[in-house]
Order: structure tokens, then C-alpha cells, then sequence
């Protein structure tokens, strides 16, 4: 109760208190309760191909396990031996039979059930309750979510509307689906993680943050430089904290968002058209992938997929791969110089961010001032879709993410 | 093993030690006039044991990126280099190669204490190896390749905005 | 009530707790109660001599801003913008017709008033409401004293009789200024903000934390190892936690305190008697700065003036910059050389000092022990004028600093 | 009550919680409880041969003087001077007449009485209860254990059978002492202070975190892997904490344990039969050093004597040193590259054992899980000598060692 | 002072700058190759200033125990090395002397930024001085001393288990 | 661009490298010996393009005061040195430049991981780079100048009292 209160308080219609940023005790209360408690991204499945393949990854301060099993099952699992604790894997990436304890040789399968344990008969515990901390797992078209809570709400519930922003990225492909084969840079922030939703889905900074490299380099973003009335495209707030920055007004040309035409990658046009029709393959082709956030902790950054890491209150990394298009392969190496281009540690755009992010936390450590977030609520508006829509510019989509952080924050 | 001449090796030395004071001094122009348009800046994401039109890298650049990412340093609002960091790398075990068509390969490693002044306001350790591509022009050299392995290619790093 | 009688408890007569220099939730209270309720120095008039200066500094853990208006005025505000809390400046110094924040572009005046907004239509709020917090803000003969809190005590009454102390420092420039053009050394401590007042006015460990250098340099200070009772000088409390050691009974000459005689700055005694008289000129001659610690982070280090900055229970920073007397800057090769032999890191002097600090710091973590500071209770009397002096060795000084903390940190 | 409710709930008799490892405030009461209120190992007095040798050490995160007297006594005190805190020695050994602060120069004799203070006229308190804080201090066959708590149990309760434990150490010495002037490797690691006498006393690990070392070195414990039902030797619960692994089970022939025979060092065979007799002497040289941790920060660990250092919840540093024998110093060379092999940074041994910790310790801070203690809980037994023995792989060593602890965590 | 003809000073470079990089790319054969049957390899617990056959080292091996070291490295089961840490050490400050019986003495400063990825994964720095005893075998050298003097040597340091 | 022969920058390497190792090793009276009578030994509180008769420096010390300096460590009371900094510097980047008047100067980059053993036992990092003038004196070099510019020399520092 005086949790939920203090969320209240901290959270206004018009503005957010600092110290959501800063405070250790709040991003602990973040981890339990939206990193453990709730669904979260964990990866995807075309990032394990064969059986046996396994990575690991940090859900909030936890490692996990996710494997492809023999079957070709995806699971996830805690990546700590059920014994004494220890780290089963510190690899980031492989191919496993099982996995072996390196302390006392204790053996899991790729579903984490407990095999064998050296010198049995010392040990009278039943196997069945001894194999690892697997987690509540759901996939949808290779996006794999997962939590520990067994009795988190459904999926359908958590995703809500988030399917249509997945459907619009993996309808980009003429299989349906996305590959990401590519690798993961991973950008360390020594900033909040949320402020990385906030900023992906924020259109007013652009002409300011980006200024040098507006200067420096034509982009598609050139067009949502202007005058306020004249600027084409709109952020939304698709509900359950998804919340997107809608270009496609502001393309003039089919594969704008790809910085290509029509002509220079025929191959794909094609497939595309022969995979959907031409009508839909046309749309397609003119709209492009969207740029949304998935409450917490995924971005559908256009043709790249990034994850938000939180790791303390003041640090959290950025992880960003391209986001291939299986049956349109030849487009990767597009893909991959407009990945570094646009994100990691050396990019042209967020490579400012991450300083600006930065600059932020410090001066929020420095005092607990509000934050104001305000902008656009008077003219923010329903779309026909019941998406609520604001001015490319407004802050309507950090109003969508905090309203449903609330929320989240405050549920019993 | 080192069939190249002690004059040579001397060049070179010479060479690479002026390309990191520019870097470190940020001499942005006179940094990209050392590259040859073939040239290729490249960090990879771990070793470089992979092809860079199938993975990621933190950086890839080809001769007009590298023009752009000049540019951008030069508009002055390139903020994750607002002040610009102050860097004094150190290049040390250097190995000398001769590569075909005349060209020239050394190999480094390199220590870099970056001294972060955007935001945070401490070191940002930058460790590796570096291998330059390089043929001669005029009395000089220029770059075809600098490649920068970082020990912790694999793992996040913070933003690497400057010239490494 | 609790923390008045943490306090009470914490501060006697006789000694203090070692925790008063480790706890951070003590740091944390002093932060609050001294340093962002009470009255700070922040800078000097000098600092900026043209409309547009600026220059940044820390109070406490907040950055401000201090900047010359067009009109000349000196104001000085929080250096983080209003809209999502950005660092406003990450320079330590320029000179700006405004301050353009670099996530949206909001601009500010030059005395923190909102000038702009990118897009104004989407954003309702009033402006006068939207301007940089600004702090209360005194000047005496150029010291810039500030505070957060509005209702703070008057400045009269925070200074007390540290006019008399400025007026010393002032009082040797011909034209009764000094100035702050020389730049700061910034001297990192691993110890406790409160060790560099108390060691400054502390006038046992002269001989002692000093031996290496009273061994190879020949200094004003020399005369101040002796038998007890022929140690001149005194110690002195002067209220509102402002204390001093007192070299003055010491000299022997005039200008012994800046280590020279009449004779060999004919310049200097000749415009300090013009403008004063001889008999007042020749007064000042002999007696000199100041060595006076200002509570709670302002340093009359003689001719140097010196700044506090806590940064945690274990860091702090401190700054030094040689007092340039205006009308007497043939002086200043001299005051430079001086200020870089007696402060900063590779001083003689203060090098000594803080690696002292830092071992008692340790020793301090290391277990929570009283500290002792009963030397010269039953000796120190009160002056004619009013202030409490002690024998040159004694704890006078450091009792004056606590005595007044321990009020401050448990007035209501 | 509180404190002792939490103990109780942490630690089961088949598993104990991770946050026993990792959280921090455990850390602070088990400094207050274990390593400030009881007794603990300091060092050893063959480490100060001469009058004035000092050398200085931490107890859990107190610095202390362990110093040997004019007299030849021995003596254990807080270095911290008594004045205003300062750091006493900042050496790690050193011979001294006696002890002086370099803050204001207190003088200090090898016992901690205070002897003198510069300017004593301003000083008016009795220098008799401003000596430094002296240690409560036994010494058995010249171990060294101390305690700040004047009230501790005493000494025999505390160590208990540990008597015999350092018995069979040093009587393996023809002049019944040990000497350590080996000096001291530091082993830092990654990891909470309770993994190391958990793993020192672990005989189910070897074969797999060794795996390494077993392929690649022939050694005295490769009759340790093997069948189950085949493998020699035995874990103990000594009481008191106080935990064994005995390696006798396994040996073959005399001065296995010294990778040796008999034929090989014909002097100290003759010199400890004919200090002990033949008989006595045949029995100790074939059932060697013990292998044994005494609560809470010793290790006897065969030839090598190790101090366990906790630094914070997740650090500690690992001591070690050879272990010499008084009258068989032809010894030496084997036991220092022995010990080189065995324990440190660089050892074919605990190397792997700190990787390992630092692991388990990175994965327990990854969530809060059960760690398994239950492992031969079914065939524990206790041996004629009252002591309770289980295989060697199982784990009534570290059961003993969490028993123990609980019952001092949860004393009134 | 610096008797040793340039040509020598040079050869020696070469060598200890391979010597390095085979310890950086733990190439633990080619590493163990490197070294005479008489080697010692010494890492002491302070300046070195004590025999130690009477103090404790972080590491004093003879030619044996390099292989026994390599051999427990090899075997891909040495935990505190799994995965290998991150490596790219720099050598500088080289001093070169001749000594007895044709044997050559090189000295350097050394910084080692290890990239620990076992557990921690974060730098361990490593700061010293190495001093080298070599003899020329076949076209190159053999090593017959190789003392490293780390900066820190009497202070709690963590694992050591790469090739220093 | 180096006009400087082999032989003299090899002379001038092996002397900045003499004296960084006695810098090292607290020589202090060998490392003063090593000055001119003009010396100025400078540590600026930025790049240093700035006046130091008009602004604060960290160190400024003419050949009087590197004597008060050297005197004062070697007192054994200088408690910012008592025990003395464990160091081993690293330099590299090194380019060598004629003078005026016979003087040559050099400049390199710099790395010192100091080892801290005062009170804080852990390391302290100092980067940056050194100019040295120096002159001929006997078969060797004395110096005129050593200038060192921290790469943080604007920021807070922690104590020098070591010769950097
Ligand atoms: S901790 Fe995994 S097997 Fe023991
Ligand atoms: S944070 Fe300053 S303009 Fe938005
Ligand atoms: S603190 Fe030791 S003498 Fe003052
Ligand atoms: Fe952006
Ligand atoms: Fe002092
Ligand atoms: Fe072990």
C-alpha cells in the first residue's frame, strides 16, 4: 500500500518524479516486479538452429539458459546449478549435449532436468524436484518471452496489441519470418534503463540530439525536421506500455525506410509480391517495420531488433542486431552497415543518445527534480484503431509507457 | 621473419605513431587524409574471425563513412564527443609485415585510457590490438586498413565515438 | 527527534564519533541540513568578468550553474533543464548569450528564465513557471554565497563574524579586492569532507604531518615548533562554525607571511600605504591574510582561497586557487608559486595533509572509535573581542566547528 | 529475536539460502558476531622473532598490531591511534621501538600504552585510559587468537577440539613447532569469505573442479577419484565449527602427503624418531598433516597454514603460507614450491577453486536460490573419538561448519 | 651503457615481443617451446629481492613445472582459464645488457589490462616489470629466466592462472 | 619530419628511458642529477597553453624547488610517499625533434598504473603525455624541461607526490 503510493505520487498525468531513474530501491522493486513477476523478451528462436544450441542472457540481474532441445523445443532456464549455486554455463553462446557443472559434475539435459549426479548413492533426493529454475515460456513467430511467475496473467494479455507491431515486422519477409543471425552489439549506457524506451519512441529530440548528424549524412528521418504543423508521422500508445513513433507518413516512396527504391532491390520486390500479392506487397513495401517498443524490454528499431538490459539503477546496456528478412537474404549487408550505422557504441544516431541518456542520469543523481510530460495532452487524440495518437513531436508515447509502468508498478 | 629493413620498420613506426596523435588529438581532417579510398576502418564485435557481411561490427566503415563520420565529429555537435574525450593511447609490440603488392602490415597492441568528459567523468579503458594495411604515397603513407581488436570486443562496451 | 538525539549523542564536549566521517546516511543528512538548507560559497565575482560568463560547480552533490547576466548581475541555478531533467552545461566554464539544452532544444536566459521551446503549440505549460530553479544568492566584496532553501536564515546571520575574516582578505588589495583569475587545482581526498576544515584550522600537526617538509624548506611556519609555552599564535572560534589559527603573534617582520620583506616589493607597500595611510597600511603589512575556515566549505587559506566539496562519506575534492590582490598583481608570479608549494597534489604542504586524511579515514572504517578532542579545554579563554582562542596546538578551532554542526544538524 | 528468526530460516538442516553468501547486512552481522565478539586466529609467533617485530593484519574489516613486546610477550591492538583515529602502522611488518602517530606524533609503546603526547600541558587526560585498544589474546603452540570482546567465552570453549587438529600439525615438527617465515601469499577472490572453508573442506569437488590437474599431474589425491564404494578417507565434523577432510584413508606409504618417501628424506625421518621414538614417530610420518579448517578464519591445510579474510559480502582474500618444521628446515624448498603448487593466485590448485568460487558467487547474486546441503545426511556417523565422520564426498564437513555458525549467529 | 650492437637490440625486440603475443594468444605450446631446460619462470611476491628457496612466490617454476603449467592449460579443463581471458599486454621501457657466457638480459615495463571473462567480466590490471635471460638457439632464443615483478606483488592480487 | 638519425634517437630513447626508471624506482637523487640548472619540471592543470606566471599549475618547480622537492622525499618523512608508490611506467609513441641551439626535444605518451600503498591500497592511473627538452652533458643528456600533461589535468586529481 505505501508502495503503491509512493508510485502515485511519483507518477502524475503531467509529469514523473526524478527518482524513478536514480533510486536503487525502486529499480529493485522494478526487477521483482516487472522483470520477474511479469513477461519479459528473451530472444529468438532463429538464434538457436539446431538442437543443442543454447545462449545465455540476463533477464533484469537473473541469467538465464535458452536452449533448443533435442525435440527442437525452446526452453528457458535459470542458469544456476540446483546444488550448491554455481554458474552452469559462462559461455555466451554454444552447442551442448547437457550441461555439466564444472563444481561437483552435477548433469542437466537441455531442458534442465536433473541426469545424473557423480556418486549417487550419497545423494537421496528425488531427481524430478532437482532440475533447474525453468521458466513460464511463449513464442510468437520466433520471439521468445518468458517469465519466472508461474502465475503471470496470460500472454495474449501481457503482448495485447504488441502481435500487430510483430506482425508488421516479420510481414516484411516473403517467408514470414525474421532471422537474426547477425550477432548482438552490446551498448553499456551508464544511465537508467528506461530511459532507452523512453528515447526510442521520443520524436520531439531529433533535430536536437541528432543535429550533427542530420548535417553530416541524408536520412529517412530528414523529413520530421520542420515546421510543427508540417511534420508528417505521429507517436502512439498502443496500450499494455507498447508504444511506438510512426514514420509512414512521411515517406515519400516505397523503401524509404530502407533508404533504397523499388528498382535497386528487385529481388525482394518481387519475392514479396509473389509471397503476398502485389497489392499487399505494395503496402508493405511503402510502410515498412515499425519503430515500437514492447513493454519491457524489447524495440522493433525498424530492420533491427534491440533488447533493454537494466543492470543497476544507473547502468543497463543496449543490445541491437539487424534484423534479417529470411527469403531476402540478399539484403543483409544493407542491413548490417544501417545496423551500425543507426545503433551500438559507434553509430552515427545512438551513440548521441547514449551521451545524452547519460548526461540526463547525472544531472537526475544530482537532485530529484520532476520531469516534465506534458507535451501534446491537450491534442493527443484515438486513432480510428483506438490507438491513441499525438504529434510526431509529443510526448504521448512516454505518457503510454509510464501510464502502463503505473500501473504495472501498482497492481496487487 | 622480419624481412623488412630497419629503415622501413622506422617508417612505419613513424607512421602509426602519427595516425594515434592525430586520433588522440582529434585532428579529425588531417585523420582522414591519411586513408586511402579503398580504405577500410573496421572494429569487429570479437576477434575479426568472421565476415563483416554476415555479422555485426561495432564499426565498418568504407571510405565515404569514413568521410561522414568526419563530418559529423566536425559540426561540433557530435555530443557523445561534446567536449571531446581526452586520449593519450599507447601503441607498444609492434610487428612489421610485408604484405603483396607492395603494401605494408603492422600490428600493434594498443592501451587507450580514455578520459570520458560528456557525462561521467572518468577513465574508459580501451585495450587491443591494431592492425594497419598501408602503402606508400608521396614521402608518407596511406591507411587501406586499420582494423581494432578490442579484448572486450564480445562484451558491452560504452559509446566509442572518437577515433580509436 | 530520533536524529537530534543521534547528534546529541555523536558530539560531546570532549570527543566526537568516528562515524561522523564514514556513515552515509550522515553524509546523506548533512547533504540536506547543511549544504542544500543552509547558506554554501560557490565562487567569486572575479571568476566571471564579462556578461555571458559562466562556470558550473558542485554544491553538495548538485551541480549549479553560475553565470554574469547581460546586466551584469551574478545569479546562480541548477544546472539541469526543466523539461526531462538534461545537464544543461558539461563545461566547467564559457561564456553563452544562452543555455540550449541538447536533448529538445529548450533555451534559457543567462538568469535561468525559459526563453523557448521547439514546437511551441504542443506545449501549454506557462513559461514563467518553467525557468531553471534558481538559488538565494549574496555578494560580499565579490564571495558569492548561495542557498537552495528560500527560507534560509539571513545571510547576516549565517556569516556572522566572517565578515571580519573576508574583510582581513579583502583589506590587503589596494583597491580592497581580490581576484580569482589564477584557476583551480582540484585535489581528490579518499576522506571525509570535514577532515579539510578541521585539519586547516588545526594547529598540532604542524611539526608532526609536516616534519618533511619543516626538514627541507625553510617556511613562515617555523616558528610555530617549539616548547609549548613559547608557541605564538592562537587558535580561535569564531561562531557559526567559522574558526582560525593565528599566525600573526609569530611574525616577526611584516610581510613575513608572504615570505618577503618591505624591501623587496616596494610596489606593493607603497600602494597599500596610499590608499590606506601608513599606519593602517603598515598594520595589514604585518599581520596579513587570514588562515580561516568559513563554515562549512570555504577555505581564507592566507593567499590562497580554498573550497570544500564533499562528494560521498569517503571523497571529497578540494579546490585551490592563489588570492590575487587587485592593484597588486605584480604579486602574482609569486602567489602562484606559493599557492602550488602550499596546496594541491603535489604541493609540500597539502600533499601530507591528505594522505594523513586518507589513513585516518581508513582507520575509521575500520571500527567506529571516539575521536578525542578534549586538548586545551580547560585553557582556552574568550579575547577582548569576543572570540574564543586557544593555545596555537590546541582544539579550540575543531571544537568551534562541531559545536556549531552538532546545532545545525539538530535544529528543528 | 528478529535476527535470530532469519538464521534459523536460512539455514536448514538439508540446504541453506544463497542469501547467506551475498547480502550484505548478513555480512555486517556476521562481522559483529563472529569476527569482533569471538575468537578468531591473528597469526603466528614465530612471525615475530624479535622484540619490536610487529606486523599488522585485519580481523573482518578491522586493522590490528599484532606486535611482540621488550618482554618477548605478544600482544594484539587496534591500529588506530586513540587521539583523533588516525592509521598507526601503514606497513605490513616492520621492527619498532614503539609506535608513533605521524598525525600529531602520540607515542605509543609495544603493548599500546599511550607514553607520550606533544605539548602534554594542553592533554588532561589520564594517559592510562588512552592506551590503544588491546585484544583479548591466547596462544597455543604459538597460534595467535584474539578477541575484541573482553566477555568471550573462554578460550578452551571456543577452540575445542581444535587443539587436537594443531597438535597433529605441529607434532609432525621434531621440535614440536612450526615456523612461518615463508611469508605470505594474498589470493584475492571474488567471493564471499564462507566458500572458502566450505570448499577447503569439500572432498566432492576434486575430481571435477581438478579435472584440469588430475590430467596433467600425478599427486596425493588421485586415490581421492575413483568408485564410490572404493574411495579412502573420510570428511569429519569436529564440533565447534571446526571441519576435516582425512586424507589417512588414502595413503600408501610413510610421507605420502609430502609426495615423498621415507628414503628420500632420511634426516627428518631420523630427527623426528628420535625426538618422538619410533614407534610414534613411524605413525605421524605416515598419516601426515590434517586437513582442517578451525572456525572461522583458519586452515590447516597439510603443510601450509591459510587465513581466511572477509572483505565484504562479495571479496575476500585468501592467506597462505608454508608451513615449516622447527628442526627439519631441510624441508623448506619442497614445502615452498609445494605450497606454490597448491594454494595462490598461480597454484595448479586453489586457482581453479577461486574461479570456481567466483562463479557460484556471480550466480548466487543472479536471484536468491537454495543451496543443497543434504548429501550424506543418511550415512553420517559418528566416529569411537566422538567425532562425526561421513564419506568423503559427502557433505557433513560443511553441514558441521553451517551448524556451527548457526548457533553463533542466533546466540543471545 | 648500451654495448649490444643495434642489430641485437633489434633481434631481442622481435623476441620478447613474440614471446608476448604467444602468452596474449595463449598458444600455450608454441609458448613452452620458447623455453631452455635450465628456464625459470618467477613471478615473486615482492621485488624479488629474497632467494626463493626461503619465501613463498605467486610462481616459481622450473622447466618441469612449465610443462606441468602448460599441460594443465592444454587440457581445456584449467576452469580459472575458461574461457581464456582477453589479452593484449603492452612492453615498453626496454633496457637490453649483455651478460656472462653469451647470454642476454632485456628488461621491460609491462601493463597488462586483463579482460577477465570466467566470472567477473571487468579488467584485472596487471602492471609490473620483466626481466628476461636468453641465449640465442637456432635463428632466435631460448629463455632461460623470465621474472615478472608485478607492481603490486606483496598485495593481495586475485588469479593468476594466464601466461604472465 | 625526423631529421634526427638513428643513432640519436636511439641515444635520446635510452636516456627518457633512464630517467622514467629512476622516476620509478624513487632514485631521487640520481633522477635530480639528471637536471640542468635551467630546469623546469612542469605538470600543467590543463594542456598547458596557458601562462604559468598567470595561471596555477599542479607543478611548477624551477631547479631550486625540484631540489626542495627531492630533498623533502628524501627525508623518508614525505608521509604521501611513506611507503614510496609502487610504479612501473609505461612510455611509448615516442617522436623526437631538433631544437634550437643544439637541444632536442621528445615527446611521448605516457601510461603509470601507480600503486597506492599509503592508506588506499589500490591503483591510480595516470595518463598523459611528456615533453622533454634536453641537451648533451658528457656522454649523456640533461634536461631542460619535462613537461607533463595529464589527459585529466582539468579534473580533480589525487595526490602527486611522486616524481611523474
Ligand atoms: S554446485 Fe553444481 S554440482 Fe555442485
Ligand atoms: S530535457 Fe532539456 S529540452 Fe528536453
Ligand atoms: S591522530 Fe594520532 S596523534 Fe593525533
Ligand atoms: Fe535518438
Ligand atoms: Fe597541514
Ligand atoms: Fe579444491
Amino acid at each position: 500500500m505505501a508502495t503503491v503510493d509512493k508510485y502515485e505520487a511519483l507518477i502524475q498525468t503531467d509529469r514523473i518524479h526524478g527518482s524513478l531513474y536514480t533510486d536503487e530501491k525502486i529499480f529493485d522493486e522494478e526487477m521483482e516486479t516487472i522483470f520477474y513477476r511479469s513477461w519479459v523478451f528473451v530472444g529468438h528462436a532463429s538464434e538457436l538452429p539446431n538442437p543443442g544450441d543454447y545462449l545465455t542472457r540476463d533477464i533484469g540481474r537473473r541469467s538465464v539458459i535458452m536452449a533448443r532441445d533435442q525435440n527442437g523445443g525452446i526452453g528457458v532456464m535459470a542458469n544456476r546449478c540446483q546444488h550448491r549455486g554455481n554458474m552452469l554455463c559462462n559461455q555466451n553462446r554454444g552447442n551442448a549435449r547437457n550441461f555439466a557443472c564444472p563444481y561437483h559434475g552435477w548433469i542437466y539435459d537441455l531442458q534442465g532436468n536433473l541426469l545424473d549426479v557423480p556418486y549417487r548413492q550419497g545423494f537421496k533426493k528425488d531427481f524430478a524436484n532437482m532440475g533447474l529454475e525453468t521458466l513460464k515460456t511463449e513464442i510468437y513467430r520466433g520471439f521468445v518471452f518468458s517469465t519466472f511467475n508461474p502465475d503471470a496473467v496470460p500472454f495474449a494479455d501481457y503482448l495485447g496489441r504488441g502481435f500487430e507491431l510483430i506482425d508488421r515486422a516479420c510481414d516484411l519477409s516473403p517467408e514470414g519470418e525474421i532471422v537474426l543471425e547477425g550477432g548482438w552489439m552490446r551498448h553499456h549506457f551508464d544511465s537508467n534503463w528506461k530511459m532507452m524506451p523512453e528515447n526510442d519512441t521520443d520524436g520531439y529530440h531529433v533535430s536536437f540530439t541528432h543535429r550533427s548528424m542530420m548535417q553530416s549524412l541524408e536520412s529517412q528521418y530528414d523529413e520530421f525536421a520542420g515546421e510543427e504543423g508540417k511534420i508528417p508521422g505521429e507517436v502512439r500508445d498502443w496500450g499494455n506500455g507498447h508504444t511506438e513513433i510512426d514514420f509512414t507518413g512521411g515517406y515519400k516512396r516505397p523503401l524509404d525506410w530502407l533508404g533504397t527504391t523499388a528498382e535497386k532491390v528487385p529481388e525482394y520486390v518481387r519475392s514479396l509480391e509473389q509471397a503476398y500479392g502485389e497489392e499487399v506487397a505494395k503496402k508493405r513495401l511503402f510502410d515498412g517495420p515499425p519503430h515500437a517498443a514492447i513493454f519491457p524490454n524489447l524495440f522493433l528499431g525498424e530492420m533491427n531488433i534491440v533488447i533493454f538490459q537494466p543492470v543497476s539503477a544507473n547502468t543497463s546496456i543496449q543490445w541491437a542486431t539487424p534484423m534479417f528478412l529470411k527469403g531476402a537474404r540478399e539484403l543483409d549487408f544493407r542491413l548490417l552497415r544501417q545496423c551500425e550505422g543507426a545503433l551500438g557504441p559507434s553509430s552515427f544516431l545512438l551513440a548521441d543518445d547514449a551521451s545524452i541518456a547519460e548526461r540526463s542520469q547525472k544531472a537526475l543523481l544530482s537532485g530529484t527534480p520532476w520531469c516534465d510530460l506534458s507535451r501534446g495532452l491537450e491534442r493527443e487524440k484515438h486513432n480510428d484503431d483506438g490507438v491513441m495518437a499525438g504529434h510526431m513531436t509529443d510526448e504521448t508515447s512516454n505518457r503510454g509507457f509510464w501510464n502502463h509502468y503505473k500501473q504495472v508498478m501498482t497492481a496487487e | 621473419m622480419n624481412t623488412l629493413s630497419t629503415e622501413r620498420r622506422a617508417a612505419l613506426l613513424t607512421f602509426v605513431t602519427h595516425e594515434a596523435r592525430l586520433a588522440d588529438e582529434s585532428e579529425y581532417q588531417a585523420w582522414q587524409d591519411l586513408w586511402a579510398e579503398d580504405g577500410v576502418y573496421w572494429v569487429p564485435r570479437n576477434d575479426g574471425d568472421y565476415s563483416p557481411d554476415k555479422q555485426v561490427s561495432h564499426l565498418y566503415d568504407n571510405y565515404r563513412r569514413i568521410q561522414t563520420r568526419v563530418a559529423q565529429l566536425k559540426t561540433g555537435f557530435r555530443y557523445s564527443q561534446v567536449p571531446v574525450s581526452r586520449m593519450r593511447r599507447l601503441l607498444s609490440n609492434h610487428e612489421y609485415f610485408a604484405e603483396a603488392d607492395g603494401r605494408f602490415r603492422v600490428e600493434a597492441n594498443f592501451f587507450l585510457p580514455e578520459f570520458s568528459v560528456q557525462a561521467v567523468h572518468d577513465f574508459r579503458l580501451w585495450s587491443g590490438r591494431v592492425t594497419y594495411v598501408v602503402s606508400e604515397r608521396g614521402d608518407s603513407y596511406q591507411i587501406h586498413l586499420k582494423k581494432v581488436v578490442l579484448v572486450n570486443a564480445d562484451e558491452p562496451i560504452p559509446t566509442l565515438a572518437f577515433l580509436i
